[in-house]
């Protein structure tokens, strides 16, 4: 068990290595011509107007917010998974009750209409 | 001084930067990052301590979600959070010295009482314990109600936070 | 020396790790500890450098795919069949210079692809090439696949953030919307295969797969649903709104040049070749196959030929089907395939559950009888939902009623104020 | 072997930089983070727990999942305010949020 | 499964349909009603069969069932949850949840269930209008499911508190169910709407329920407990609650206690001076008259007070002085029995008539538990449900008829005037009957009907206790008789006076089936209580045996609740001659009056001209409604708009102010010039110092969340250091 974490622990710290040697690489070997304009922000060729910032649809907090709430779940709900098989009925059910107030939250937001995207 | 404590002290003298880095950077998003670092280091620690589930757990939850909900609120509230401006408040210096005050204290009766040592656990036991968790989660004389509560809880939660943060039609 | 014999041909790869180990210790007398962690990690840089290589390869594929499709030809200059075309591409990439622009945050913005690309490539470590090879055979693979996807998220947001451009910061918060939108199903769904398996560690669930049946024939609702959703995690088409070209001039690596554009390439077409394999591995029964368990190098093959079917029909679905417009993306997302992934996890749970209490020594083949049968039962009901909603929807907009028949569908949901949904046909009968 | 304590306070250091966040930061978002170091810092004592007190019970690991929940919770609720305040009063920031003064 | 267990399932059938169909059912009208009633039939099996193993025990009154859980710790004892089943309560569970099930399934009917909706009907229009169906039917089982609870709640409560539980819900579904057809207008604006009607129903039951809470927590005061077992069946608790002194003087605790819980009785059952929201809670759906009004609510308050019969009567043996309890009981009820039925013989309201009816049997019950004719009272309280709530679903059979009239004779009439009725025998025939054996029931109608048995018992009692309680009973038989003839033969003999009259229906099987199995138990409900004493037909049926106890077991049954059996009394020949001459007496004299020459259309009442205006008088209810509306209502508005605002406000507190103001600046003015210095500088430097104070003081409420949590965590690390020197010892 803890060889396969130390694995694992391992492979990302090799990840970061394996794309970092093509890119250094490149920036070693690559051509350099400073000029100002190349370093300007991109956009359809005249400069930018205004800040990066744009106002962001609510929305994407809401779902977020929703994901959130599933992933929690899911936390919760995998262990139960694991377990399901050597689970009595009893228990399995309150998996399954679980599930339906999961869906419920759902439900609800669905029909505040919070889930539309325009 | 053995392999695992050397181990240790790196991902604690990391984790503990990095938890500072995030409540001392002024660049917020720069803040989330880092406290992105900070919860993945937790979850080494879990991995040292073999809850595994819980390592993965936390990656799941506070990295996937939290925190990206985090920086999505702060997109929606961003032009003030842009601002390089100071982003500590005028008692920063009586928090500070509250925080160290209180580090000291539970630091102090921390270290004044013993501690059993760390017990040896087989593989199969480590193993066993997501289904043991689901188990318990689930069995009346478990946690079963805590379960419920949770999911209701969660349930409310997200009822709560769109009826708090949805437009008002 | 560990002797040959022992492994045969059919292991001959374990056999090099041991060798390697064998050596380390009685040859350069290591401690143990200090040799593992060489053996690891001479193990890891062979599977990170195989799966690195591998887009090289279906980037190729993926063109010449394409191009049959749209009935060209594709690449056909560089080498026979055009085949050293992507080595001309990465070549042609390490000529280009390397910009960042001003404004953007450096370290952010040159770190995102690398994150990118490590949240891609750790996925690897988890998936078991064969009965005898995977790299860690943790006991929460899932839940680790997951969270690794997670961190794609992160990275595409730094990116999207640094790059200081609004294009890019907007390309990057609908791609987090679109990935955190269809991360939820996709967790719904690797939940079935978990339960039927009873572990989240990847080798058991494919060791599970061997010992009775693919999964895909017992939860191929989930199946599906796992395989569209996570084309959705990588972006393809038609779910390919965070390179809409045509809104977002190019998604969040617009300010990327050089190497670090080809980063996220890289991290792109591995992905989707990842989860091409992790379908296989989840549902298409992974290295399982005829003697795959004697001669684990068969299982390899097997996996292999498993992935590349996968992988054709994503690319075949990219080249098949339009865009589909955000709205519809993310409507489509909550409103079919969170409820349907729900659905398959009950019934699957049930079914189980069910087969175990009433047909005690089930066979395997009645139990897929079984579980193929509930799903399919709830996709019909599904399809009958939607199809009645449908009609009603209809019915309320020819009836010029729209607004009524919207407000009647809404009252169908909550309860309480009973008289008003009584009372809505009243205007249409009064007078 | 790491000693139960170490893990202890670890954790108490993690619990005091994020209550300085908390007590300092003026953000509200930036305090939300403090409080999640904090949640954080007894998770990891929870789990410290479990593993050097009962490893063959679960129990530990079952409170910290619900910490989890509550924190998930807490968080979304928590950004919700502030997104509706920041809507209305154009300002996240903890100090101007005062309509109990006085 | 076991006995106790069931017993705790008997109310809750109804509560779980209350929710079903608030949450999920409430767009499925058939869905609805056929849970309520389905879940309904559930809990009176139960309780049937609860009943039966009761009345197979051998002697049930000492070894009842019982069983308790811990709800609330309080301090230092723990107040249970628990249910119990003695020979009351399980003589409730034969009736309460048989009576409800009968009106919920006559309600089906009622609602017009099965007819479209009616285009132009306004949410809680209420029915008259048209024969739709019911708009809010939905909510209306769902409340009529909530009462069930709440009833049935009360029946097996084994301590006052969850009876008092079951007690509020019931106001509270009074209130609502009166208040159903909220919508409703009436174009004369002394009639009271029913909105008006469920709120006077609410606040004066309110007036004794606070009172009854007193005594319940004066009780737990005194006795540290609030369960039946541990307070009624305790020799030396009663003795003790008998013989300490409470804070009234010339009280025992018992006494007091007593008085309190009465007072909530006379809420609850419409005793004297707060009979007034009975009659116009008639303004609710018929079925919620019914089962509000005649089966379960006011009989609540009879229950509860025979359920405390053993501390109302503590310090009390037979023959001995009154507690003051029963006293209060013996004088309030014959009396209320007497009013309440003088003034049902002037009502032209088919219901008020029955409502007041209901009043004033429940007088009898309360006098009878007052003069400690214990099993009396629970008899009359049973036999009183069945035949009320057969009366009051005939009224709404017949007022429903004439409705089906209206809607063909497009003419506006107020369909439960009896006076627009007559004939109605021929009309609808099963109403008709059932109404008649109703009508003979409550009147006492000799050797048949149950009125007679378990009234004739009240009397001997009576007779044998307190001779005057006797003459009023007998007198407000009487006159039972009297208007009971007079409703039937107004509302049924004769010939239409009306076209709506003329052209009624029968109502559908839903409605009458519950009649005829009400009017089955309207007589034979009786036989069951006949005195073993009783020359002839008494030892006949003590002959039959059923199982352990005889056909007429009721006496022996119920009265095995009390610790001390009560002993039958001896044939009296006096007070069964006196019932027997009174029931036929009134209603022969009722005939002569009305049935013998029935009324034309438009002809007064025959009775207007002879009594003249003690008639008025009668007909508006000895203007109680007036004078409540007097004593109380305009009283308080008058104190506050005269004496508080004009005298108080205006002349002498602001007279004194200006006064004040005057002389302090005239003063001031006076003054100003040369004492400035001396007299004025002082007190503002005085003022400056408490603002600066004021305000150096505020400073610490920023309202900022952040610095409260550091003086939070700044006390926390000061406890924090202190406990860490205790740990290591530095501080003892």
């Amino acid at each position: 068990m803890r060889a396969d974490w130390l694995f694992i622990g391992l492979f990302l710290l090799i990840g970061i290595v394996f794309p970092a040697v093509p890119v250094t690489l490149a920036y070693i070997v690559g051509p350099k011509k400073p000029n100002p304009l190349k370093y300007e922000t991109y956009e359809c060729g005249i400069e930018t107007v205004g800040e990066a910032w744009v106002q962001f649809k609510i929305q994407y907090y809401i779902f977020a917010l929703v994901f959130v709430v599933f992933d929690v779940e899911t936390v919760f709900l995998f262990p139960w998974a694991v377990a399901y098989n050597s689970l009595k009925l009893f228990l399995a059910v309150q998996g399954i009750i679980f599930i339906f107030l999961l869906a419920e939250g759902l439900i609800y937001v669905w029909r505040k209409g919070a889930l539309e995207w325009v | 001084m053995t392999v695992s404590q050397i181990l240790f002290l790196v991902v604690a003298a990391v984790m503990l930067i990095s938890a500072v880095l995030v409540v001392t950077l002024r660049n917020l998003i720069h803040a989330a990052l880092w406290l992105i670092a900070t919860l993945f280091f937790v979850a080494v620690l879990y991995v040292l301590l073999d809850a595994g589930f819980m390592a993965a757990a936390q990656v799941v939850l506070y990295i996937g979600a939290i925190a990206i909900l985090i920086i999505f609120a702060m997109m929606l509230t961003r032009r003030v959070m842009a601002d390089e401006t100071v982003q500590i408040n005028s008692q920063w210096w009586l928090g500070g010295l509250v925080a160290a005050a209180a580090f000291v204290a539970v630091a102090g009766l921390l270290n004044a009482s013993a501690w059993p040592g760390l017990p040896a656990v087989d593989d199969a036991t480590i193993t066993n314990s997501i289904k043991m968790l689901g188990t318990q989660l689930t069995s009346p004389d478990g946690f079963v109600i805590p379960f419920q509560i949770a999911s209701i809880l969660l349930t409310v939660a997200l009822v709560g936070a769109i009826a708090v943060a949805g437009e008002k039609k | 020396m560990p002797d040959f014999s022992k492994y045969g041909i059919g292991n001959i790869f374990i056999y090099f790790y041991e060798l390697l180990g064998w050596f380390l210790k009685s040859q350069l007398n290591l401690p143990a500890e200090l040799a593992g962690v060489i053996q690891t990690l001479v193990a890891i840089v062979t599977l990170g450098t195989f799966a690195l290589l591998i887009p090289i390869f279906t980037i190729w594929l993926e063109r010449k795919l394409a191009a049959r499709f749209q009935d060209r030809l594709g690449p056909n200059r560089a080498g026979p069949y055009g085949l050293l075309q992507s080595f001309a591409d990465v070549i042609k990439l390490l000529g280009k210079e390397d910009i960042t622009p001003t404004g953007a945050d450096k370290w952010v913005y040159n770190l995102a692809p690398l994150v990118g690309v490590v949240s891609v490539v750790t996925l690897w470590a988890v998936i078991p090439l064969a009965s005898t090879m995977v790299g860690a055979n943790i006991n929460v693979g899932v839940l680790y696949v997951v969270g690794i996807s997670g961190l794609g998220t992160i990275a595409i947001m730094m990116g999207g953030w640094s790059s200081n451009n609004k294009f890019a910061l907007l390309g990057a918060f609908r791609t987090a919307a679109q990935l955190v939108a269809y991360e939820v199903p996709m967790i719904i769904a690797l939940m079935v295969p978990v339960l039927l398996a009873g572990s989240m560690g990847m080798q058991d669930i494919v060791n599970a797969q061997a010992n009775s049946t693919w999964y895909i024939l017992m939860a191929p609702v989930a199946a599906l649903l796992f395989f569209i959703t996570s084309v959705a995690e990588i972006g393809r088409a038609p779910f390919d709104l965070l390179e809409a070209e045509s809104e977002i001039v190019a998604g969040f690596h617009i300010e990327y040049t050089g190497m670090k554009f080809g980063m996220w390439m890289l991290s792109e077409f591995l992905h989707a070749f990842t989860i091409a394999a992790l379908t296989a591995t989840l549902f298409l029964g992974g290295w399982h196959g005829p003697l795959s368990s004697e001669a684990p190098i068969l299982g390899i093959v097997y996996f292999l030929v498993k992935t590349f079917l996968a992988y054709f029909v994503v690319v075949w679905s990219r080249s098949t089907f339009p865009r589909i417009r955000v709205d519809h993306l993310l409507s489509l997302n909550w409103k079919f395939f969170t409820p349907l992934a729900l659905g398959a996890l009950v019934v699957t749970a049930v079914a189980q559950k069910l087969v175990d209490t009433y047909l005690p020594g089930a066979g395997d083949a009645m139990r897929t009888v079984a579980l193929f049968s509930a799903n399919v039962l709830l996709v019909w009901l599904v399809f009958e939902l939607i199809r009645r909603s449908a009609r009603q929807a209809r019915a309320g907009a020819e009836g010029g009623y729209e607004e009524q028949g919207e407000a009647h569908h809404e009252e169908a949901g909550h309860g309480g104020h009973e008289t008003q949904a009584e009372h809505s046909p009243a205007p249409a009968s009064a007078h | 072997m790491v000693p139960l304590n170490w893990y202890l306070i670890l954790a108490a250091a993690l619990f005091c930089i994020g209550l300085f966040g908390v007590l300092a930061r003026r953000n509200a978002v930036a305090i939300l983070m403090g409080i999640e170091l904090m949640m954080n810092a007894v998770i990891i004592n929870l789990v410290a727990f479990w593993r050097y007190l009962q490893p063959t019970q679960i129990t530990g690991q079952v409170f910290a999942v619900i910490v989890f929940a509550v924190a998930a919770a807490e968080v979304s609720v928590g950004l919700a305010l502030i997104i509706s305040i920041y809507r209305r009063r154009n300002s996240v920031v903890a100090e101007e949020m005062n309509l109990m003064k006085w | 499964m076991q006995i106790q267990t069931l017993v705790w399932l008997i109310p809750f059938p109804p509560l779980l349909a209350f929710f079903l169909i608030w949450l999920f059912a409430n767009r499925s009208k058939a869905l609805s009603h056929t849970l309520a009633i389905v879940l309904m039939a559930v809990s009176w099996l139960i309780s049937l069969y609860v009943f039966l193993s009761a009345f197979a025990t051998e002697h049930f009154g000492k070894d009842v069932f019982a069983s308790s859980v811990p709800w609330l710790p309080t301090g230092g004892s723990t107040l249970n949850m628990g249910v119990l089943v003695d020979p009351l309560t399980a003589a409730m569970l034969f009736f309460v949840p048989l009576t409800c099930l009968l009106i919920f399934i006559y309600s089906v009917g009622y609602h017009n269930f099965g007819q479209r909706l009616d285009a132009h009907d306004v949410q809680g229009a209420g029915s008259p209008a048209h024969n739709g169906v019911e708009p809010m039917y939905s909510r209306f089982f769902a409340f009529l499911s909530l009462f069930a609870f709440g009833m049935l709640l009360l029946v097996v409560a084994d301590n006052l508190l969850m009876l008092f539980v079951g007690w509020e819900v019931m106001g509270l579904c009074s209130y609502l169910l009166i208040g159903f057809w909220h919508g409703r207008n009436y174009d004369d604006p002394k009639k009271i709407t029913p909105r008006q009607a469920a709120v006077k129903a609410f606040m004066t039951t309110r007036v004794g329920d606070v009172l009854m809470m007193l005594g319940i927590v004066y009780l737990y005061f005194q006795t540290g407990t609030l369960s039946f077992r541990e307070i009624l069946y305790n020799e030396e608790v009663l003795h003790h609650l008998a013989t300490t002194p409470s804070y009234v003087v010339g009280l025992s605790v018992a006494g007091l206690v007593g008085l309190l819980l009465f007072a909530g009785a006379v809420g609850k059952s419409a005793q004297f001076p707060l009979h007034v929201w009975l009659p116009d809670a008639m303004e609710g759906p018929t079925p919620v008259s019914a089962m509000i009004h005649a089966a379960t609510m006011v009989s609540a308050g009879v229950y509860a007070m025979a359920r405390m019969f053993p501390l109302l009567s503590a310090g009390w043996h037979e023959g001995g002085p009154l507690t003051p309890p029963m006293m209060a009981m013996g004088i309030i009820g014959s009396f209320t029995a007497l009013f309440a039925s003088t003034i049902a013989v002037s009502q032209r309201d088919v219901k008020k008539v029955l409502a007041y009816s209901t009043i004033s049997q429940l007088g009898y019950m309360i006098a009878a538990l007052g003069i400690g004719a214990y099993v009396a009272a629970a008899f009359h309280l049973i036999t009183h449900a069945f035949f009320k709530a057969l009366l009051f679903l005939g009224s709404g059979s017949v007022i429903h008829g004439v409705e089906h009239g209206m809607h063909h004779s497009h003419e506006h009439i107020d369909p439960q005037d009896m006076f627009n009725m007559g004939g109605l025998r021929k009309k609808m025939p099963v109403t008709f009957w059932t109404f008649l054996i109703g009508g003979f029931a409550l009147s006492g109608f000799p050797f048949i009907t149950a009125g007679f048995w378990s009234k004739d018992e009240i009397l001997a009692d009576a007779f044998a206790n307190g001779p005057l309680v006797f003459w009023v009973l007998a007198l407000s038989a009487l006159l039972t008789g009297f208007y009971t003839m007079r409703q039937i033969s107004l509302t049924f003999l004769g010939e239409p006076r009306t076209e709506s009259a003329e052209h009624a229906s029968e109502s559908p099987w839903t409605i009458t089936t519950p009649l005829v199995i009400l009017s089955f138990f309207a007589i034979v409900a009786g036989w069951v209580g006949i005195p073993a004493a009783f020359p002839g037909l008494g030892q006949f049926v003590s002959s039959i045996r059923l199982g352990v106890l005889p056909f007429n077991f009721f006496h022996e049954f119920v009265g095995g609740t009390l610790l001390e059996q009560p002993e039958a009394l001896p044939f009296d020949p006096f007070p069964l001659a006196a019932s027997i001459v009174v029931g036929l007496g009134g209603l022969t004299l009722g005939w002569l009056v009305y049935g013998w020459k029935p009324l034309k259309s438009g002809q007064a009442d025959p009775l207007a001209k002879p009594l003249g205006p003690i008639y008025t008088l009668l007909e508006n209810k000895y203007y109680f409604d007036e004078l409540y509306d007097f004593l109380f209502v305009r009283s308080t508005r008058w104190f506050s708009e005269v004496v508080v605002y004009q005298v108080m406000d205006k002349l002498i507190i602001d007279g004194v102010l200006h006064t004040v103001a005057r002389v302090a600046y005239a003063a001031g003015n006076f003054f100003k010039g040369a004492e400035k210095y001396t007299i004025n500088d002082p007190p503002d430097y005085l003022a400056k110092f408490t603002q600066w104070i004021g305000g150096s003081f505020r400073v610490i409420q920023t309202g900022r969340v952040q610095n409260y949590l550091l003086i939070v965590m700044l006390v926390a690390i000061a406890f924090g250091g202190v406990y860490y020197l205790m740990l290591s010892g530095w501080v003892k």
